[in-house]
């Protein structure tokens, strides 16, 4: 069944009563949560979203299933995706090298759309399921194809303890430790 | 005479107990507690943390302390086109006498500890109070700046409107006990029952008009960050404009010991006794819980209420609160005809 | 007298711009400038002149975060524009890029098949309601309640994490392609959302006793900034501030695009066109967006999965394109989706945003970058509201208006 | 409840109906008109432009979604078009009519249509500053969203010429 509009009107409610109702009904929820605020804060150093495996994070190349096409490059909205070339030894014709392109990344420019690993063909990009590092200078962000090969540190897995959300009916969301070792 | 007893005699001297002790230092810490306090309720209200991380143990009471020596050490910015003498010395008057009521409310019934003499300690209590908005209008147009001269105007406003409200309400009891004098009234509620139940009405006035007065939630107009940034405080930086944060929680406080002796039956369940301990100690304490208690009410409102609009406040005090203040001093007209009090 | 200059700097070469000269204003009159860089502008400047407490004249100065979207949209391939418009208004990403793929779409002429359509709307949906609780929560602060504030935005976090699990990233979701969406709905999905609708429900039950119903809050916010139905027409306002005033226009129901033709909803219009009637209108939609989250979650999950995607990109794919879906649910791309030639065309496109209608004008030349792309967001046609409404008000009425409309700078500006 | 059922998708019934009236309305003022994807594009000379908006708000086209200006610099003219709909109408709302005229390039002028439409106004406002195009008789006429520095470049015309990176990094 399709939309429909409907007309609806404000609730008419006015009056000293019904204003001292407002009143009362305001502050009394509001102690209600003074009591128990079913809060959900993360208290971040401490703790960790250990994020789902299809989060959208660092983007990580696997440069054996690499096959040099530029898609990625070309893909990138953001133009933080590069290729670059580099010379290799070229195995059919021995004592010569041939120019090879490898794409680097620019985590200045990265919004982390995920374009480049959906557009892969071997699948030899693929995200790392965190987002949080932090860079002393702009210039360790540009990374080089070195960098781009291996997954990066993860400093505030070693410092903080992970924890999941989940949705509940009751509270919103509910902080719970996730366990180790799940994926 | 021994040491303790030179230094109690001097400590517990009527005058600098009140203006030195309960009035700058109490008051202090009253201020940084009730500042955290609102700061924690409000933060539970709205499911937040609150101040944490400075000592997560303590619930990050200690942040306070950090914020006050921030304002402290800061930089204070006299921006050129200010009225230099103007814009330094308000804040300090207006700091200085949203305290001084504290010096003329008794704190215990036995007369060698009044700091003044309290035939009409009512009156008096009332007529400083009323002085320390001037200077906040004052700040604010001495700020030349066009956020500062709304914001001053506003309080300007909201002086006119609450002060007739603060001031009946609490003559309301003097009506009532047929006196100006604060002994005579706790007496009386000692006697009989506490004020805020004979009179609730009137209690009630005084504590919108209190509300009122140190812009407190819903009638956080003067300051109102979304249309005037800080108000008459805009300019301000330092610890000029913590002197001004502080004075409005510091008025609240004042006003608080006020209504906590003419409504709250002062230092009620205990009746004084000898010596400084029993006489002046003790009730002096009680007084304070139940202005800290009144203090709690204030800061809890803020997080249920936003803020009237200017006209709508004025138009609220004008034709509800002042006649309930009206009311609340028939009542106490009424009270002192029927021999209740 | 007061002298301002409006509009631009004092150079004489640049006086010769109309618009840029120097004006005198009335003796009476106080002028205040509320921003950029003010508490409760966001990203903007309001020039008004007030007259005592009463504004008689404003003027919205917009443009401080203009960023050219529509010469970038021209120099871009047409994937590539999607994660720009999308952050134009980051929380409501899914509802702004919509409208652009639908005009592709006509342009192309192909058709995405229905479980794309289901999975768009039910991100749709999930980011107005997003979009809705930062509008709650802005408004809320901007008439000083700072619990609506933080309510706003903790709930927020319940449909940012429901997107999070659909498309892998909590805000930019860059979810809808031409020709389908992106990702498939995992497993675990539907229950959540079931139990983030029914939560969500309760809330709204709390948000009215505390902000809507509060009477301090409820003055505040009735009879001001009244829109009459005829005025709300003339000035072309969109969205809660037209549907407040007695509209009967929603994009989704006027010219009802992916799956919003099959799903159950009510467009809810009131005649009283307040800021409250507004902050109803927000209330009552969000909703109905909870039905159709309900409708298309029973819809997706009673539908074996298949790829959301169009045949024309799906049919010839490698066979790493099905396992990759099959295991993870994620559509890959060809790779001539980056270089995709879309044939000569023009396609004008609407669609509803949580702030109202957004409209694109895609001209292609049968190059891989659109010729000429045109962008018309919700906000910028609100903006007008501050012009021809706000006279007559307050000087505290200002927030109120600017929080009721729900007005949104970054996607004004473009 | 009722009202719902009066629902229906937008069929090409209904468009080729609204053409008829338009054809009929705007009678000789219209060069043409034509169905184009998702808008009824109605072409019309520039000295009848007026003329057409106040008929068009006559039949109940009452606000503007949209002035799209496009730059044809090889045709040497700028595409001015008022994407007009309706609110108060709701068969009208469906659809959506451009009112269109071309313009000289090189002399960018043509009357406002801000007093017919006042939703108009700041688009044409916005156009000013990205196209350079004189609306004569704008009530307040300045740029809206860039600083006149900027807006003097006229940033939207093809003259205005901004390069992707190249994809490859040396």
């Amino acid at each position: 069944m399709p939309a429909r509009p409907v007309a609806k009107a404000l609730p008419k409610r006015r009056g000293l009563f019904e204003g001292f109702k407002g009143n009362i009904a305001a502050i009394s929820l509001g102690v209600k949560y003074l009591i128990d605020p079913k809060r959900f804060t993360l208290i971040y150093p401490n703790e960790y979203i250990k994020l789902d495996p299809g989060y959208r994070g660092f983007i990580v190349l696997e440069k054996k299933k690499c096959i040099n096409c530029s898609s990625c490059a070309r893909i990138c909205p953001a133009a933080a995706m590069k290729m670059i070339k580099l010379p290799e030894p070229d195995p059919r014709h021995p004592g010569k090298t041939k120019i090879k392109l490898w794409p680097v990344i620019n985590y200045q420019r990265c919004i982390f759309c995920g374009y480049c690993v959906d557009v892969c063909p071997t699948e030899a990009l693929y995200h790392v399921p965190y987002h949080d590092i932090v860079y002393e200078n702009l210039a360790e962000m540009d990374w080089d194809l070195e960098t781009f090969t291996k997954p990066p540190d993860y400093p505030t897995a070693s410092e903080g303890m992970p924890v999941k959300y989940i949705v509940d009916e009751e509270r919103g969301l509910v902080k719970v430790k996730a366990q180790e070792g799940e994926q | 005479m021994s040491l303790v007893e030179v230094l109690a005699s001097i400590v517990f001297y009527p005058p600098i107990y009140q203006l030195v002790i309960v009035g700058l230092i109490v008051t202090l810490g009253v201020v940084i507690i009730i500042l955290w306090f609102e700061r924690k309720a409000t933060a539970r209200v709205q499911r937040r943390l609150g101040p944490y991380h400075v000592a997560p143990k303590l619930a990050g009471m200690p942040q306070l302390l950090a914020d006050l020596l921030r304002y402290a050490f800061q930089e204070i910015i006299i921006p050129r086109t200010v009225d230099r003498g103007v814009f330094i010395t308000a804040p300090i008057i207006a700091t200085v006498l949203s305290i001084l009521p504290i010096a003329v409310v008794p704190f215990t019934s036995i007369p060698d500890y009044w700091p003044i003499p309290m035939d009409y300690s009512v009156l008096v209590a009332l007529a400083i109070s009323t002085v320390s908005p001037i200077f906040l209008v004052l700040a604010g147009w001495a700020s030349n700046n066009k956020f500062s001269i709304i914001g001053g105007v506003r309080e300007a406003f909201i002086i006119t409107a609450y002060e007739l409200i603060a001031i009946l309400s609490i003559l309301s009891v003097s009506a009532a006990t047929l006196s100006f004098n604060f002994i005579d009234i706790v007496n009386a509620q000692m006697n009989t029952a506490w004020f805020i139940i004979l009179n609730p009405i009137a209690f009630m006035a005084a504590f919108l008009a209190v509300l009122m007065s140190t812009s407190g939630f819903p009638f956080e107009i003067p300051e109102s960050e979304n249309e005037v940034v800080a108000g008459p405080f805009t300019e301000y930086s330092g610890i000029l404009y913590g002197l001004n944060m502080g004075a409005a929680y510091m008025k609240r406080f004042a006003f608080s010991i006020i209504l906590a002796v003419a409504f709250l039956g002062g230092w009620s369940p205990l009746t004084p006794g000898e010596g400084i301990l029993y006489g002046y100690l003790l009730p002096s304490i009680v007084v304070i819980i139940k202005a800290f208690i009144l203090m709690m009410v204030f800061s809890f409102l803020r997080s249920v209420y936003g803020r009237y609009r200017l006209d709508q406040a004025l138009q609220g005090a004008w034709r509800l609160v002042f006649p309930m203040a009206l009311i609340g001093f028939g009542i106490g007209i009424i009270e002192a005809y029927l021999g209740l009090t | 007298m007061s002298v301002s200059v409006i509009g631009g700097p004092k150079r004489e070469s640049d006086l010769k711009i109309p618009g840029t000269e120097v004006r005198k204003i009335e003796k009476d009159l106080y002028e205040v400038f509320i921003g950029p860089q003010h508490p409760g502008s966001g990203h903007m400047r309001i020039i008004i002149r007030v007259d005592g407490d009463v504004i008689v004249e404003a003027d919205p100065d917009m443009g401080y975060v203009h960023r050219t979207m529509e010469k970038l949209g021209e120099i871009r391939q047409y994937i590539k524009n999607i994660p720009l418009f999308e952050r134009m208004a980051i929380q409501d990403a899914c509802n702004v890029t919509v409208p652009y793929v639908l005009a592709l779409e006509k342009i192309l002429d192909i058709e995405p098949p229905q479980r794309a359509k289901y999975l768009r709307s039910l991100l749709c949906e999930i980011n107005r309601i997003a979009a809705h609780l930062y509008g709650f929560g802005i408004f809320g602060v901007f008439i000083g309640h700072s619990t609506m504030y933080m309510w706003a935005f903790a709930d927020r976090e319940v449909m940012v994490e429901l997107a999070e699990k659909l498309t892998g990233a909590r805000l930019t979701h860059s979810y809808p392609i031409p020709g389908g969406a992106r990702r498939d709905m995992p497993q675990d999905f539907p229950q959540a959302a079931r139990k983030a609708a029914r939560y969500m429900r309760r809330r709204l039950e709390e948000y009215r006793k505390i902000f809507l119903d509060n009477p301090v809050m409820k003055a505040r916010m009735e009879g001001v900034g009244y829109i009459p139905k005829k005025l709300a027409a003339e000035l072309g306002v969109v969205g809660p501030v037209a549907r407040a005033s007695g509209i009967k226009y929603d994009a989704r129901y006027n010219d009802p695009y992916d799956a919003y033709d099959e799903v159950d909803f009510e467009i809810p219009v009131f005649e009283e066109g307040d800021a409250l009637a507004r902050a109803w209108v927000k209330v009552e939609e969000i909703k109905q967006s909870l039905r159709i989250i309900e409708q298309a979650v029973d819809w997706l999950e009673s539908h074996t999965s298949e790829a959301p995607i169009h045949d024309k990109f799906w049919a010839k794919s490698p066979p790493l394109w099905k396992k990759v879906f099959e295991k993870e649910g994620r559509v890959k791309l060809l790779p001539m989706m980056a270089t995709m030639k879309i044939p000569p065309g023009k396609a004008f496109a609407r669609g509803e945003t949580a702030r109202g209608e957004i409209v694109y004008y895609v001209e292609s030349t049968g190059d891989s970058i659109p010729y000429r792309v045109r962008i018309v967001s919700p906000s910028a046609r609100n903006a007008i509201v501050f012009k021809y409404v706000v006279p007559g008000h307050r000087v505290m009425d200002l927030p109120t208006i600017y929080g009721s409309i729900d007005y949104f700078p970054p996607e004004a500006d473009r | 409840m009722v009202e719902g059922l009066r629902f229906m998708k937008l069929s090409e019934e209904m468009v080729r109906v609204v053409i008829e009236k338009v054809k009929k309305e705007l009678g000789d003022l219209v060069k043409s008109v034509e169905e184009g994807k998702g808008y009824i594009s109605i072409k019309v000379p520039l000295n009848r432009l007026r003329e057409a908006a106040v008929k068009l708000k006559n039949m109940g086209f009452d606000h503007v979604k949209s002035l799209t200006v496009t730059d044809y610099k090889k045709k040497g003219v700028f595409e001015v078009m008022y994407m007009a709909s309706s609110y108060l109408d709701e068969e009208l709302s469906r659809i959506i009519v451009s009112l269109t005229v071309e313009i000289d390039r090189n002399n960018p002028r043509m009357p406002s249509l801000s007093d017919i439409w006042t939703s108009v106004e700041f688009q044409e406002r916005e156009v000013y500053e990205f196209f350079g195009i004189h609306f004569e008789g704008h009530p307040d006429l300045r740029p809206l969203l860039l600083v006149p520095d900027i807006a003097d470049l006229k940033p939207l015309t093809k003259d205005f010429i901004v390069k992707e990176e190249p994809i490859f990094k040396s």
